[in-house]
């Protein structure tokens, strides 16, 4: 069963992200992406990490492309066209691409992983609850990245007033 | 208690660091306030630190780790600090006599324009001391080891103006260099050796590891004497100390007679365990500690400048501890370092005193019957002269004849002797100067007219100068009446058998094991009667020479003119070192420059540059500007490191 | 029978019974509010079709079968596709969220338990918030695709009215998780049998009401289809079903922040001091809530669109973030 | 548990199946008469100059990134609230450092006057 | 039987893609969702490893990635948006200068 539903999501995902890559229209692009967003949200729960599925979904599909289609509203571009400057560019990167995807698949196809496994099995996780689980680690052993997390949002929003303040002052003459 | 102790080191750094960033902005009193305040409460933890070790007895050995520095593979070296009788002993040491040092900066140094920078070097110094003292691996102690080298570097340059104190300054670095570099390659030898720099390790390793004189521990341990020779002013490294008295006053004191030059017997002590596996490394130890004190003490006794005087006086006294540390009575080299700086400290300070008092003239010629004028520096002066000649009962006589005791117990007679003599000798240039600066007729006239303004620097008035000599304020008045009475009385904690207890002896037992077996009581009495008697002979003909009838030495200076000009020019060292060492470095560094620099490696370099030019613009068709380019380029970097680590 | 067969088919059967009670709870209260409204205004309100007990019970079905009859045309330079899927998001989002909400207590028949909730997750309250900001997906799409400048307007409208109004909603429920100590709504719910979460956090209570209103777009934050300003808002150029789906979505909005609002804060289906728990007392505290939105619909004037932004970011905001800490200190200060 | 989450999926096979019926429905029973003038936007009732895909306010943009921003503060309050009977003080303390910064920038758009609309 | 290679080929899958949707598209905005989708790539590897170890810290690097990703979008659209002021359109092979 759980088979069958990875397929299922994993289908959507690739067929998602390659519409998101071949689509003209950027909202579009944006719409597959979040439907990549979504069914990768799938798999989290798929792998036993409820939490962040549900973290993904928030914060990637219910925010930031929100914002990305804001700024898509915003700036309202056209589609792409032609190859533009560059012409053997296409071509070369569908070409790497493939290849970096072969390679991929060969090195982690051998690879060993080891045996070493850790305490938090999913019945462990499901006893305690994976949030309490998650937020247990995240404000014990992880508290130092948490709490500067605090000034890189901080710095975001600093750094997003000032662009656009800027650009509003511009709009203004 | 023992977790405070990495605030011994952090409050003088801490000082350092906020005067040498706002000492510019603050008013004075607040930089001394910082400067000293720092140094002094850093005095009192180390207070608490010393009671700690004290209650802690035979268990008295604390290893405190502050931070592992530096963690790679096997070689692992922590920050961490090693706090035992020795170093608990040093720390007072240090941050005591620094602490009065700074107070008495305040006076000496408050009319300079540059005061909070000599707060933040003064500060740094401590620190860099302690580090030193503390370090309880070889790579931490070369830390400090170099700092305080800077920071001797930077304080005797102080005054970097005037040529002579940058060329001093200059002089010292690059001599202590020399013996610094022996010393680094000591370091390594032992971690090659023993495979750790800690001292536990090694000292636990190498009795195991290593036989009596085995070579490899001669090696190492002659590299180490190398950079305390160089550090500690030894023959024949010792010609940048008397240069060094271009700096102030205060670092005179603090740096080249109480602290940094002594962290040489520090070192020795402290790798006692290496010392003792290299009899002939020891012997090396004692007789150039030996030699250097006889050399010293005879130089200066020509010498005409109070300040050369005494350092010539501290290389000699240096030369004793060595002497010490070499016959194995490590712990009678340590208390000689311990009443050295008291009573030289007091010595520099007093003749700073005399110099702020005199407008910086410190040429003896210009000075005498200053006794009157300056009562408290005078009697200080007579003190720690006292001290430094081994009269009986001051510190000074206590400590130089353990030295001399244990070196004629050890078998080492000639050792003893020159020892002895030397301590004559000592006894004799001591008092001489304080006749020439105290007694005798002034050389100089009242001025009421002139109050006098206090310059420090040596100035060279010709002839017949007139000056109001005063008495100097209290802020550097009583750090002398304090290191006075320490002068006096710091000898009782390590009184010889004969006398009393030696508390000093079972101090230092978890550091340097028990004491060796007591010397017989007659022998003990003839040699502090030998002693006493070469004192008060030293004393007794100083007073005859200047006093009495003093004619005499301007005779013997005309009778023996061969051996006085030879004592004059300092056995002509400096211009020896000048012309073997300085001047062909000269010509070889002015052939490096013109032939190999200019024409060899500027060509190299220029040619290496026309070459890039012509490739990078080759390379600049790839420089599209499009970032979609760039990202390709990289997945294609990507694609093509994968492939060859997968097929590899 | 294989246990996963019977999961799946009993979900099956809860999902379809679930949203067909919905559908028609959502025709009901169409009929509700317009009497409701008219008796506030004092009209008569729709009395005509099918009169049965002296009400017009069967106005909701004309109203149905008006709306599937009606043309469907989609607007000459609409981007096609987003314009016909976004009544479909905006319908799905609102209903997905009745996946996690608790109805009654578990009953056993023939040694069978069963669940009056569709799924009992731990992470159910996140659920609802994750599913409430994809419901944003549907109102700026179908603003977006139909080339209408109205519709644009009124979709970003109410996109940014929406989310500026999450980061409230979402921090008015932290000081109850705090006091629950579980995302379970199944767990919270029964928590809550002698005493309900509202008396622990009345400040939150209320704030979650405002959030909640201004996410549902309704008096007096219906800014978005400010008839005199933009029409009908981002639904200007929908006809037909599609029409029908975005107020269909609306009204089971409406019926699920009425739900989350019971469930989290007035013990759901537990009855006061746990008498006689069962969905009856889910229906009533809903009914008490619509009725209190219906009544406010009738009565407040709409916000001005900026003093609505400013209220959000600027008094609610600060306020949920002061109840989530004085809930903090009062905790640790019980040292519970 | 994944299987917990199965229903849901079965819920949403269900919605999407109720959507897409919904939608087909209407464009097969309603009439079809398509004019011109109906399939134009509306613009009440003028014609309409145009195209509606032009540039919008950015005020909206700088709404979602503070949204965004916000956003993250709550995703990380929801674990630390279920956990503050364990976290007790230090979780008061650590979640209050974490809120200060980030006032610090909430002060500051405010000063700037991001919240205002006019 | 669902292993964690399934999901590793997946997550390698979606980088592949996000990695040439980057060089391909010409508008800033698609290349930035690539950008995207190759980080939630990452992050699925992330959640797939932290489930084969029986450890969370995968899951929390996920949870700071998260964080990290909308910050960078914010400054990262806040900087099209000033770009697309300067330029008046939204193509990455317009912008081969470093001026603004």
């Amino acid at each position: 069963m759980s088979l069958l539903v990875f397929y299922l999501f994993a289908a959507i995902a690739v067929l998602a992200a390659l519409g998101m890559v071949v689509l003209r229209n950027p909202v579009h692009s944006a719409l597959s992406l979040a439907l990549v967003f979504v069914s990768l949200a799938a798999m989290y729960v798929l792998l036993s990490a409820p939490f962040i599925a549900v973290a993904q979904v928030m914060i990637y599909a219910g925010a930031i492309l929100i914002l990305f289609v804001f700024v898509i509203m915003l700036l309202s571009p056209g589609t792409d066209q032609g190859v533009g400057a560059l012409k053997a560019q296409r071509g070369l990167a569908i070409l790497f691409g493939a290849a970096l995807l072969v390679l991929l698949i060969a090195v982690l196809g051998g690879a060993v992983l080891p045996p070493t496994r850790g305490t938090f099995t999913p019945e462990a996780i499901a006893a305690e609850g994976d949030t309490q689980a998650v937020g247990a680690l995240l404000f014990t052993n992880f508290l130092l990245p948490f709490e500067i997390t605090s000034i890189l949002l901080l710095v975001a929003i600093v750094g997003v007033i000032v662009l656009a303040k800027k650009r509003q002052s511009i709009s203004k003459q | 208690m023992i977790n405070y102790l990495w605030l011994v080191p952090a409050l003088p750094l801490a000082g350092a660091a906020i005067n040498a960033i706002f000492s510019r902005k603050m008013p004075r009193w607040l930089v001394s306030v910082l400067g000293v305040g720092s140094v002094g409460l850093s005095f009192l933890v180390a207070l608490a630190e010393f009671f700690t070790v004290l209650g802690a007895g035979a268990q008295g050995v604390f290893n405190v780790s502050i931070y592992s520095w530096i963690p790679v593979g096997n070689f692992k070296i922590d920050v961490a600090f090693l706090l035992d009788p020795l170093s608990a002993l040093m720390l007072l040491g240090v941050t005591g006599v620094g602490f009065l040092i700074h107070v008495y900066s305040t006076g000496y140094m408050a009319e300079d324009e540059s005061y909070g920078r000599f707060f933040t070097y003064l500060n740094l110094f401590v620190f860099s001391m302690l580090i030193l003292v503390l370090g309880s691996n070889y790579l931490l102690m070369y830390v400090g080891w170099a700092l305080v080298g800077l920071c001797s570097y930077l304080l005797i340059s102080f005054w970097f103006t005037r040529p002579a104190a940058a060329a001093a300054g200059k002089k010292a670095f690059i001599t202590t260099r020399i013996g610094d570099f022996g010393f680094g390659l000591g370091v390594i030898l032992i971690f090659v050796t023993f495979g750790s720099l800690n001292f536990a390790d090694v000292f636990a390793r190498a009795p195991q590891m290593f036989q009596l004189g085995a070579p490899i521990i001669t090696t190492i341990t002659l590299l180490l004497f190398a950079g305390a020779v160089g550090k500690s002013a030894q023959l024949p490294l010792y010609v940048w100390l008397p240069d060094a008295m271009e700096g102030p006053t205060p670092v005179s004191a603090l740096i080249h007679a109480a602290t940094m030059v002594t962290a040489g017997v520090y070192m020795v002590a402290r790798s006692h365990v290496l010392f003792s596996l290299a009899p002939f490394s020891s012997e090396v130890v004692a007789v150039i500690g030996a030699v250097t004190a006889l050399f010293a003490a005879t130089i200066a006794l020509t010498q005409m400048d109070l300040k050369r005087v005494l350092a010539y006086s501290t290389i000699s006294q240096l030369g004793y501890m060595f002497l010490g540390v070499g016959v194995a009575a490590y712990g009678a080299g340590i208390f000689h370092l311990m009443t050295h700086a008291f009573f030289k400290a007091l010595l520099f300070l007093a003749a700073g005193s005399v110099m702020h008092a005199m407008n910086g003239v410190i040429d003896m010629r210009q000075l005498g019957g200053l006794r009157s004028k300056m009562r408290w520096t005078y009697i200080t002066f007579f003190a720690a002269a006292l001290a430094i000649s081994g009269f009986p009962l001051f510190s000074g006589f206590f400590s130089k004849d353990e030295i001399l005791a244990q070196a004629f117990e050890s078998g080492h007679i000639i050792l003893w002797a020159i020892g002895l003599l030397t301590a004559g000798l000592t006894a004799f240039y001591i008092f001489r100067a304080f006749f020439l600066t105290f007694h005798t007729q002034a050389r100089w006239t009242e001025d009421e007219g002139r109050k006098t303004e206090s310059r420090h620097s040596p100035s060279s008035v010709v002839g017949h100068p007139s000056f109001h000599p005063h008495e100097s304020p209290a802020s550097m008045t009583v750090p002398l009446a304090i290191l006075a009475v320490l002068a006096v009385v710091a000898g009782f904690v390590g009184m010889p058998s004969v006398m009393g207890p030696n508390f000093l002896e079972g101090f230092f037992a978890p550091v340097f094991g028990e004491a060796a077996a007591a010397i017989p009581a007659g022998t003990e009495w003839m040699l502090i009667g030998a002693s006493v008697a070469v004192g008060l002979i030293g004393i007794g003909v100083a007073y005859w020479f200047y006093i009495a009838s003093p004619e005499i030495p301007v005779n013997l200076a005309a009778q023996f003119k061969g051996i006085y000009t030879l004592l004059w020019n300092k056995y002509y060292v400096d211009e020896f070192y000048s012309a073997v060492f300085v001047e062909p470095g000269r010509r070889l560094a002015m052939f490096l420059w013109q032939v190999i620099d200019v024409q060899v490696i500027d060509g190299f370099a220029n040619g290496l540059g026309r070459a890039m030019a012509s490739f990078s613009g080759a390379l600049r068709g790839w420089q599209t500007g499009y970032a979609r380019a760039y990202a390709l380029l990289m997945l294609v970097g990507t694609v093509i490191v994968i492939g060859w680590l997968m097929l590899r | 029978m294989d246990p996963l067969a019977l999961v799946i088919i009993e979900a099956l059967i809860k999902s379809i019974v679930v949203i067909i009670v919905l559908l028609t709870g959502f025709a009901y209260l169409t009929l509700m509010e317009r009497m409701v409204v008219a008796r506030i205004q004092v009209r008569v309100g729709p009395n005509r079709v099918g009169r049965v007990f002296g009400i017009a019970a069967l106005q909701p079905i004309a109203d149905a079968i008006k709306m599937i009859f009606k043309e469907d045309f989609i607007p000459a330079n609409a981007d096609k596709l987003i314009y016909v899927l976004a009544p479909g998001i905006a319908v799905g989002t609102a209903l997905l969220a009745w996946a996690v909400i608790p109805l009654n207590p578990p009953l056993t028949i023939f040694g069978y338990t069963i669940n009056f909730e569709i799924a009992n997750v731990n992470v159910a309250v996140l659920y609802l918030l994750a599913i409430g900001s994809l419901s944003i997906y549907g109102i700026v799409l179908g603003g977006w695709s139909a080339n209408n400048k109205y519709s644009l307007l009124g979709a970003l409208r109410s996109t940014a009215q929406m989310v500026s109004y999450e980061v409230s909603l979402g921090l008015s429920l932290v000081g109850v998780l705090m006091v629950s100590g579980t995302l379970s709504l199944t767990q919270i719910v029964q928590q809550q049998s002698m005493i309900w979460n509202v008396v622990w956090q009345p400040l939150g209570f209320v704030i979650y009401l405002v959030c909640a209103l201004a996410e549902i777009n309704r008096v007096p934050f219906d800014l978005p289809e400010a008839e005199t300003e933009l029409v009908a808002g981002y639904q200007t150029e929908y006809s037909s079903l599609k029409f029908a789906l975005f107020y269909m979505a609306e009204y089971i909005n409406m019926l699920t922040i009425s739900a989350i609002a019971s469930t989290v804060f007035l013990g759901g289906y537990q009855g006061p001091f746990g008498i006689l728990p069962g969905v009856h007392w889910l229906l009533i505290k809903m009914l008490i809530f619509i009725f209190i939105f219906m009544w406010i619909r009738g009565t407040l004037p709409r916000f001005r669109y900026d003093q609505l932004m400013r209220f959000g970011w600027q008094v609610l905001l600060p306020l949920a973030l002061a109840n989530t800490f004085v809930t903090a200190v009062v905790l640790v200060l019980l040292g519970k | 548990m994944p299987i917990d989450y199965l229903p849901i999926l079965v819920m949403v096979v269900v919605v999407v199946a109720f959507a897409a019926i919904a939608l087909t429905l209407s464009s097969l029973t309603g009439p079809r008469h398509p004019t011109a003038a109906k399939l134009e936007p509306y613009e009440s009732g003028m014609p309409p100059f145009g195209s509606a895909r032009r540039r919008i306010s950015i005020k909206y943009y700088l709404t979602a990134v503070l949204f965004i921003l916000f956003d993250i503060e709550i995703i990380f309050f929801y674990p630390w609230a279920v956990l503050f009977r364990q976290l007790k003080l230090f979780g008061l303390v650590e979640m209050g450092v974490f809120v200060l910064i980030l006032l610090i920038g909430y002060v500051y758009v405010w000063r700037k006057g991001g919240f205002n609309w006019d | 039987m669902l292993t964690v290679n399934h999901f590793i080929l997946l997550s390698a899958i979606l980088f592949c893609l996000g990695a040439v949707g980057v060089l391909i598209r010409r508008n800033p905005l698609v290349m930035f969702m690539s950008i995207e989708l190759m980080l939630n790539a990452a992050n699925l590897a992330f959640v797939a490893f932290s489930r084969y170890l029986n450890n969370l810290d995968g899951q929390i690097f996920v949870f700071l990635i998260l964080t990290v990703a909308a910050a960078e979008v914010a400054v990262g659209l806040a900087i099209i948006v000033a770009m697309f002021r300067a330029r008046e359109n939204v193509d990455v092979d317009e912008v081969n200068e470093l001026k603004g």
